[in-house]
């Protein structure tokens, strides 16, 4: 495979270089969440998901100025309306116009979804990052715990509590705070025991870093992957969730509504007016759909086998 | 692999087309020729023994297997049942019954000893029955019941075994109508004193009634059949009852649309337009109100011109019709309609109504009160317990007041029991609630309302009313009731510690061939004595 | 030759199930002595690690202790604990999880700086600098992840890290073993390099015979926990007494086909067996060609057989 | 291995007994009791109900009598339904429960791990692709709007199934699906995306290197060694399904556990809340614990001991 | 000698997140039967993705083979449908690889899964079968055979596993034996052991052996001959001797000089290649070793140098042995 170009002994001059050329990098520096964000680019279901959280967290914002209407506006003259005309969606059983409603909808739900999903976060990092770094009998007695409050059925405590709270949306961020946590704080021990045994944080250790360094940054820092994917799960999960509570009546107070409540209510009219039972059980799905691409994507960009 | 997938396919496609169609269809056809009847009580029954039920479903089952001394018929009027005939004293106090040769199922006979035991038997402390309030017109019984009388005194006596001699506290013309009450049904001393737990199989169950049971699955269905030994066995028609026992509406809506039920108790407001015109739907009486309590412990509430202000601000025809949309009739006065006045004709149409919406007349009365266009209104609550209906109720009254008032109230969807407990503390600011007599008698409405009654829960207080209430029940003289009642409830209405919204309607869904059935508007559901498929 | 690190009768255990001990390090006494490379060899699981580990305070011992200029290390504690740490430092073997995927180079070599408040500022780049230098990586890379280095680099921005607070004492846990070949001899001329500059102690783990044999002044072979052979690096490849280090030897592949003819190979029979509840005697007797009967019962005992040669064997003397 | 069991066991005894206290603490602090109604009725008679099921009786007392009835196995009665005990109810409710239960995780075991193979070999084909999309879209729906329209499509437009109760297979059809949907769609994505890991692993390629066929390849190799994450996800599936029932009972009208338990709480049958919430948590213990078993039985590696570093 | 396998410029490139790798860029060599040969490189080189594409285990996608050609006994194997090549593998080339943990099915009896491959490729049945595969654990040193077959690979230690893994490979007589990095994973003294254990196979059987390795001193003992690979492509060939003595090329004398001399020479400096290999995504456009070779020259940036035949079996592809090279220009000031 000799190339076009002529052989000349010109060509046989020695190549002169600096001895430190060799170490170059080729490509520009790119940080780590750089290149997630690179990785979840190439993924078309996550970058759809995306869009679509993008586009729900839009009309959650500016919906409700679209529509004529608000979201607690009753027209008793015009009860159960199809969809067409003044009202996108039609109106619910109040003549209430249900394109804002659904978006307000999305706003509590959202809300809901996300704050879990923090609050979970906060309390499972604190809890599986202590428990994981310090491991021994400290590891030993919190996990036992989990393990306990994990064999527990937990959504019979949520009824109970739900029942024992007044309902309202602290109360759900509470009751689903509650049976969420674990899970995180069980991911994220994971992944501290796996990361502790990492040559870096032995290396920090050796530095003389102390336990609050090598936990806020080395430990931490690296299991932000996981906790991220889990977090982006947990928020379909808790919308969903929060569905079910409505659906036993357990759900946030009127003329406020969450998707849960409204799709619990449009179940009702189902044989006589589908339609309120069709726009939030839309929008519950599509939001599952575009958190679950998301955090697929999410996990596959973060997956580092697939990295390198 | 895809072998494997394929028949699976097939398989599930054979299921889905093979299955179910005909079981319905089948369960169809029978129903037209035999004398059956399908029908759904929305709940498994806590207990069938009379003593100690209390619910609708209990009670509605326990009618058609348990005889009382009387028993209403079509036009609510009591009618002797086991009981042939009976005696009234002078003094409205002595009540002699005489009891016709009635056996029970097991053959035994029905014998006045069988009453004064069952009655003395709900009425006993360690029985622990709810109800055992319903004898306290008797005299001694409460007494008894609470433990500080004796069972001996309780004025209730077999002079033989057919005859039956109750004596009372206080003349109580109500006391008549009790004795088809659930609670007053009787049951075999033999069978209840060998076997504790007889009511809760259908083979030790021993009964007087038209029915008798056949087999209970719990939670699913009561299957009852005909019972031979009934008195009036040539009356009964219907050689088949089947009594299910399912809360969920929409499914019982989808089992009778599915032809497995024939009759339907409860509907969905949100079905009601699209059966208008429907010939299966209909919709009975029901004597019973939907009402908002005002909690008069609280500010603003204790000022009655602020209660009248919110009272006179709602559009109850626009609730009945957009949103409870079952026929329902305004409200303006707090006993409903279906009692009987001293004259026999209705108290509620004697009386008339009591007040009319006025938004001129509330906004001046809330100015009055130092809120003018609802400016300063404190933070208040309207509290429900957890239901379709009575979120909406809340939801469109809010908005009334609202628009109408200027004032903002919350609404608070709370939990039945957690409601309850609520109320009974007087937690609340504005709650919603609805009654249904005990007797049919407008009392079971008025004596509710006087000072620390258990049911006033409002925290209201009117001597006036206390005295009138008391001068209607020392009485045996239905004019001077009647009248007392009355002026009572022209008070209650003017000082509006509560505000009514409608009367309840019962809408039923019944298949056309089905013919006789009596639905009673308070305290059973219905009664298939009489009942047959055509 | 001074001793700068002494190693006394170290044992560490880890518990594995209920009645199950892990002896990773089972009664180990070397001395170290100050500006010397002291190699470490053996086969997976032999303890090496956990040797190097506890000798540098990253596990606690079950018995024994370690001394560094006469002070005991697993007990000191506040100022001299801190000082410790800027005394001894360690090299990692797995150059993709020795470095914190989430921070730069400049945050990780500069980590050890802020701990020790060493260098600040305009001072604390400098130092980076000069550090990133001394290891032959390019200045301008300071600012870069891990990730976009190869494995060589990596190896050199911890070895960098390790220098930051100007120890004495390095611990190499067989930094070269997960490199290619060609790159390995790039980081063993880097590790000797510094060595004569910085003057530098090395405990220098590793797999590699031929590696080890050309780095380090004393070589300790280690088999199952303990140490079987201890001496000059020339006198141990040359004058194997163990008969487990002369297998050893004999196993390792020589890049020369002229020698590996002629070579004749000791073939061991059997695995390496487990440390957990190893055998009561000698822990090699399950393959040694020449066990005896009392290598079954009793422990040889570690002794100094020629002349600053060691070795743990029954049939020695 | 019997540290094992020892440990286990002492897990799920602590865990029952913190779930007995809680659950007592909660149940009684929740507002109302079993035998609040509308209708107040006099005290007198409040008292004899109370006297009657020793509700006056201290709260301390009235915990240890119940432990104590629970050494001995004893529910207690229900206070509601008095003519039942909570032994009965579990007895009654727990077959139908279970039977529903076992036929949903049937379902989903069996759709799920074909849809997760088949969509693993024909990754980014369209069967994939349509069992992906199904999978997460029953992935999407709540089971009560599911169980909605499933009522709404196949008993009320189609009339071809009966729309609830519980006795004949027919009936069984809908609520299976209605509880089967979630887990057939978690085992599915399971099963599709161990499947692929697993066909990464080297000895798929020493079983290609050995000439077997694809099919022996997928099957013996492939499929039993990627069926282990969804093993550990059974005991999952268990607590999913059972509690998936709660909703699908009540729309059904199914006499199973889960309906009574609702119930119950609406009731405040404190002896039924507790008694159901004790039997369902050992139930849930006892599974999964059955699920590590049967892990260790299809993984020959994994031995039931603590590993722990001292 | 007959030829067993010939390859013929294969070129295999895989699809990636970042690009289009092309792992092995145009690699030919020959193989006799009877004859062990080895193919030398550090890791990425291509030359385990040469090796599995002989069996055509490289899956596409991602893989694809560009271009070649691979006979093996007169049969070119690459347009082979996978059917066709189930009857070959295993029955005609063995293969074991790299990591013996790994590479056996964790859930599956040891015995069992020397079976299924004999139950596939003869016709031996029942009773015979298991004792062909007893026999081959007891061929390849494993004590108890019985016992063993009827263990879970778990139960073995990691020498014992490659045991098992060259049991199974050998069980149906193949022809052709690859070996991708047998010994990488295991310990010195049990790497002594397989080594010898194959080479003793080797000579009873009678079976071709291509062992792929990057330490060259497992090759100095083992092999006849020699490939060396850099950057996906051959970049000299030769008899051990012609390697390990007479090399030509930069990158193999490089690769010499960074293990430590045997014997005195020890202590001395050792002479690393400077840099890392190349990516190949966008391999260099001239030798691919350029940047790294302290030899290099402004052609071996821009072409790429030819294969040049020095002897009988000795090859090489470097500019250096051009003439112009010869004629002194290339001596570094």
């Amino acid at each position: 495979m000799t190339g076009k170009m002529e052989i000349t002994p010109q060509m046989f001059k020695p190549v002169e270089r600096d001895a430190l050329a060799a170490e170059e990098i080729a490509c520009p520096s790119v940080g780590y969440w750089q290149d997630v964000w690179l990785r979840l680019k190439q993924n078309k279901l996550a970058m759809t998901g995306l869009v679509i959280i993008a586009l729900l967290a839009l009309l959650a914002l500016v919906g409700p100025h679209l529509s004529a209407h608000s979201y607690d506006d009753q027209d008793l003259q015009m009860v159960n309306q199809p969809p067409g005309g003044g009202y996108w969606f039609g109106t619910d059983s109040l003549g209430r116009d249900l394109f804002t409603r659904v978006c307000y909808g999305a706003r509590i739900s959202l809300a809901i979804g996300l704050l879990t999903s923090v609050i979970c976060m906060v309390i499972g990092v604190l809890y599986g990052g202590i428990s994981g770094y310090l491991g021994g009998r400290v590891d030993e007695i919190m996990m036992r715990f989990v393990e306990v409050i994990y064999s527990i059925p937990f959504l019979l405590y949520v009824i109970l509590l739900m029942v024992l709270l007044e309902p309202g949306l602290k109360s759900i961020f509470i009751a689903l705070g509650i049976v969420y946590w674990q899970n995180m704080a069980r991911v994220v021990r994971g992944q501290v025991l796996s990361l502790k045994e990492q040559e870096y944080i032995y290396a920090a250790r050796l530095l003389g870093a102390g336990t609050w360094r090598i936990l806020l940054r080395h430990l931490i820092p690296n299991t932000m992957g996981p906790i991220i994917v889990s977090m982006t799960l947990l928020v379909p999960e808790a919308i969903f969730t929060e569905a079910f509570l409505s659906f036993l009546g357990l759900g946030v107070s009127a003329p406020m509504a969450s998707w849960g409540v409204l799709a619990s209510d449009g179940i009702q009219g189902l044989r006589n007016y589908p339609w309120q039972l069709f726009f939030p059980a839309l929008f519950i799905s599509i939001t599952m759909l575009a958190f679950n691409f998301v955090g697929d994507g999410l996990r596959d960009a973060l997956d580092p086998r697939l990295r390198r | 692999m895809k072998k494997i997938l394929l028949a699976l396919m097939v398989l599930m496609a054979f299921v889905l087309a093979g299955c179910g169609g005909d079981r319905a269809k089948d369960t169809a056809d029978k129903s037209s020729t035999t004398q059956l009847i399908r029908y759904n009580v929305d709940a498994e029954p806590k207990t069938l023994d009379p003593a100690k039920s209390t619910g609708l479903p209990d009670g509605t089952i326990e009618l058609q297997m348990l005889d009382g001394l009387t028993r209403y018929d079509a036009n609510q009027e009591i009618k002797p049942a086991i009981a042939e005939n009976w005696d009234i004293s002078e003094d409205g106090l002595t009540y002699t019954f005489k009891l016709r040769d009635a056996k029970w199922s097991n053959g035994d006979p029905v014998t006045a000893q069988d009453f004064v035991y069952s009655w003395l038997r709900a009425l006993a402390p360690e029985t622990a029955s709810e109800y055992a309030y319903q004898f306290f017109y008797i005299k001694g019984a409460e007494d008894y019941n609470s433990g500080k009388g004796k069972k001996e005194d309780v004025g209730l006596k077999a002079l033989d075994d057919k005859t039956l001699q109750v004596v009372l506290n206080a003349p109580a013309p109500q006391f008549l109508g009790l004795t088809a009450f659930q609670t007053y049904f009787p049951v075999n001393r033999k069978v209840v004193e060998g076997n504790p737990n007889w009511f809760a199989d259908p083979k030790t169950y021993v009964c007087d009634g038209p029915f008798k049971m056949v087999s209970w699955e719990h939670n699913q269905k009561i299957v009852m059949e005909k019972n031979p030994d009934y008195w009036d066995a040539k009356n009964v028609k219907l050689q088949k009852l089947e009594i299910y026992l399912i809360e969920n509406l929409d499914t019982s809506f989808n089992m009778y649309n599915n032809g497995q039920l024939d009759l339907m108790n409860e509907i969905n407001a949100q079905e009601l337009p699209a059966l208008q015109g429907n010939k299966e739907l209909k919709i009975l009486p029901d004597a019973s109100v939907y009402f908002y309590r005002f909690n008069v412990t609280r500010k603003p509430f204790d000022d009655v011109r602020v209660r009248k202000a919110l009272a006179l601000a709602i559009d109850r025809k626009a609730l009945v019709e957009s949103v409870m949309k079952g026929g329902q009739k305004p409200a303006y006065a707090f006993v409903p309609f279906g009692f009987k006045d001293a004259g026999g004709k209705d108290f509620r149409e004697n009386g008339g109504d009591y007040f009319q919406e006025d938004l001129t007349e509330a906004k001046k009365l809330l100015a009055e009160a130092g809120y003018p266009d609802g400016k300063g209104f404190p933070k208040a609550t309207i509290m429900f317990n957890t239901q379709e209906n009575h979120q909406k109720v809340a939801e469109a009254i809010q908005q009334m007041w609202k628009k109408n008032l200027g004032i903002d109230v919350t609404i608070q969807n709370v939990e039945w029991q957690v409601y309850l407990d609520r109320e009974s503390k007087l937690d609340y600011d504005i709650a919603r609630a609805g009654w249904s007599p005990d007797y049919l008698d407008p009392m079971s409405f008025i004596d509710m309302f006087v000072t620390g009654g258990g049911n006033n829960q409002t925290g209201w207080s009117n001597k006036e009313y206390d005295k009138l209430v008391n001068e209607a029940k020392s009485t045996g003289d239905q004019k001077i009731r009647m009248t007392s009642m009355h002026q009572a409830e022209k008070i209650l209405m003017d000082e509006m510690p509560v505000t009514p919204l409608f009367f309840y309607t019962h809408p039923v869904m019944i298949k056309e061939n089905l013919k006789n059935v009596i639905i009673p508007p308070f305290a059973t559901y219905a009664d298939f004595k009489w009942a047959y498929v055509e | 030759m001074k001793k700068l690190v002494e190693i006394v009768n170290l044992k560490k255990y880890f518990r594995v199930g209920k009645n199950q001990i892990l002896k990773a390090v089972n009664d180990v006494s070397i001395d170290i002595y100050r500006g010397e490379t002291l190699g470490v060899v053996g086969e997976s699981g032999c303890g090496k690690t956990t040797l190097g580990r506890t000798v540098v305070r990253l596990y606690r011992p079950t018995a024994g202790k370690v001394l560094y200029n006469g002070l005991d290390v697993h007990k000191a504690a506040g100022q001299e604990k801190k000082a410790l740490y800027r005394r001894m430092q360690m090299i990692f073997q797995d150059p993709y999880a020795s470095l914190n995927p989430r921070m730069t180079v400049n945050e990780i070599i500069g980590e050890a700086l802020d701990i020790h408040r060493i260098a600040g500022g305009s001072q604390r780049r400098e130092r980076i600098m000069e550090l990133l230098r001394l290891v032959g990586l390019n200045v301008d890379h300071a600012n870069r992840f891990p990730h976009e280095f190869s494995g060589g680099q990596r190896q050199r921005i911890g070895i960098a890290r390790a220098l930051a607070v100007d120890p004495e004492f390095i611990v190499c846990d067989e930094p070269i073993s997960a490199l290619d070949v060609s790159i390995q001899a790039q980081v063993v001329n880097l590790l000797e390099e510094l060595q004569e500059r910085l003057g530098l102690t090395y405990m220098f783990i590793a797999h590699d015979l031929s590696m080890v044999r050309h780095i380090s002044s004393r070589v300790a072979v280690m088999y199952l926990g303990k140490v079987v052979e201890l001496a000059g690096s020339d006198e141990l490849y040359e004058n194997p007494l163990h008969p487990y280090t002369r297998a050893l030897l004999s196993s390792i592949p020589v890049a020369d086909p002229d020698i590996e003819a002629e070579r004749r190979r000791i073939i061991l029979a059997g695995d390496v067996p487990s440390p957990v509840n190893p055998p009561p005697g000698c822990a090699f007797v399950s393959r040694c060609p020449q066990a005896m009967k009392e290598c079954n019962q009793e422990i040889p005992v570690f002794k100094e057989i020629g002349d600053h040669h060691f070795a743990a064997c029954h049939r020695l003397g | 291995m019997a540290q094992y069991l020892l440990r286990r066991v002492t897990t799920i005894i602590l865990a029952l007994w913190l779930i007995i206290t809680v659950t007592f603490l909660i149940m009684h602090s929740i507002p109302g009791g079993p035998f609040a109604s509308e209708k107040k009725v006099p005290d007198v008679i409040k008292h004899n109900l109370e006297e009657r099921y020793h509700l006056n009786d201290p709260l301390g007392k009235q915990y240890i009598d119940y432990l104590n009835h629970l050494v001995h196995l004893d529910l207690g009665p229900s206070f509601k339904y008095e003519y039942r005990t909570v032994n009965d109810i579990i007895k009654e409710g727990f077959p139908v429960s279970a039977t529903l239960g076992s036929l949903a995780i049937a379902f989903s075991l069996v759709v799920g791990l074909l849809a997760g193979v088949i969509s693993a070999l024909r990754q980014n084909h369209w069967q994939d692709y349509l069992a992906m999309v199904l999978a997460t879209l029953s992935f999407s729906v709540p089971s009560f709007i599911l169980s909605g329209l499933l009522m709404y499509f196949f008993a009320y437009k189609l009339q071809l199934l009966p729309p609830a109760m519980w006795g004949t297979w027919q009936q069984a059809i809908l609520p299976t699906l209605a509880l089967a949907a979630l887990p057939t769609a978690f085992i599915a994505r399971l099963m599709r995306s161990s499947m692929l890991e697993v066909l990464q692993q080297d000895y798929i390629k020493t079983a290609r290197a050995k000439g077997l066929s694809e099919r022996v390849i997928v099957l013996r190799h492939g499929v039993r060694n990627a069926i282990l994450p969804v093993v550990t996800y059974l005991g999952f599936l268990v607590t999913e399904v059972l509690l998936g029932s709660f909703v699908v009972e009540s729309i059904f009208a199914i006499p199973g556990l889960g309906r009574w338990f609702v119930i119950s709480i609406l009731n405040r049958d404190y002896t039924v809340i507790l008694g159901v919430t004790v039997f369902y948590s050992a139930f849930l213990m006892l599974m999964n614990f059955l699920v590590d078993l049967a892990y260790v039985a299809v993984d020959p590696r994994i031995k039931l001991v603590d590993r722990k570093d001292v | 000698m007959k030829k067993l396998l010939s390859v013929n410029n294969l070129q295999v490139h895989f699809t990636t997140f970042a690009g289009e790798v092309q792992a092995v860029r145009g690699v030919s060599f020959d193989l006799a039967a009877g004859e062990a040969i080895a193919v030398v490189g550090e890791s990425g080189c291509g030359k385990s993705v040469t090796a599995q594409s002989i069996m055509k285990l490289i899956p596409s996608p991602p893989g694809r083979y560009m271009a070649g050609e691979i006979f093996f006994n007169g049969e070119n194997l690459l347009p082979k449908t996978e059917k066709e090549m189930e009857t070959i593998r295993g029955k005609d080339i063995g293969m074991i690889f790299q990591d013996p943990m790994t590479s056996l099915n964790p859930t599956m009896k040891v015995g069992h899964q020397i079976v299924e491959m004999l139950k596939k490729h003869t016709n031996l049945t029942g009773e015979a079968v298991k004792r062909r595969a007893v026999e081959m654990l007891a061929l390849v040193g494993l004590p108890n055979p019985e016992k063993r077959y009827d263990q879970y690979p778990h139960q073995f230690s990691g020498g014992m596993r490659q045991r098992a893994m060259i049991a199974m490979a050998l069980a149906c007589n193949p022809r052709l034996l690859i070996a991708d990095e047998p010994t990488t994973a295991l310990d010195v003294t049990i790497q002594a052991q397989i080594l010898e254990l194959m080479q003793e196979l080797k000579d009873k059987l009678g079976t071709s052996i291509i062992l792929i390795t990057h330490d060259l001193g497992v090759v100095a003992g083992f092999a006849s001959r020699v490939i060396v690979m850099y950057a996906g492509k051959v970049v000299e060939s030769g008899t051990t001797g012609e390697i390990f003595y007479r090399h030509r090329h930069p990158y193999t004398r490089g690769l010499l000089a960074s293990v430590p001399r045997p014997g005195k020479e020890i202590r001395k400096k050792l002479n690393p290649i400077a840099g890392r290999p190349p990516g190949l995504i966008n391999p260099p456009r001239g030798c691919a070793f350029w940047p790294r070779c302290d030899r290099a020259m402004q052609v071996c940036r821009e072409v790429q140098p030819d294969m040049v035949q020095l002897s009988d079996t000795h090859w090489v592809s470097c500019w250096l042995t051009h003439e112009f090279a010869a004629k002194g220009a290339n001596v570094r000031s």
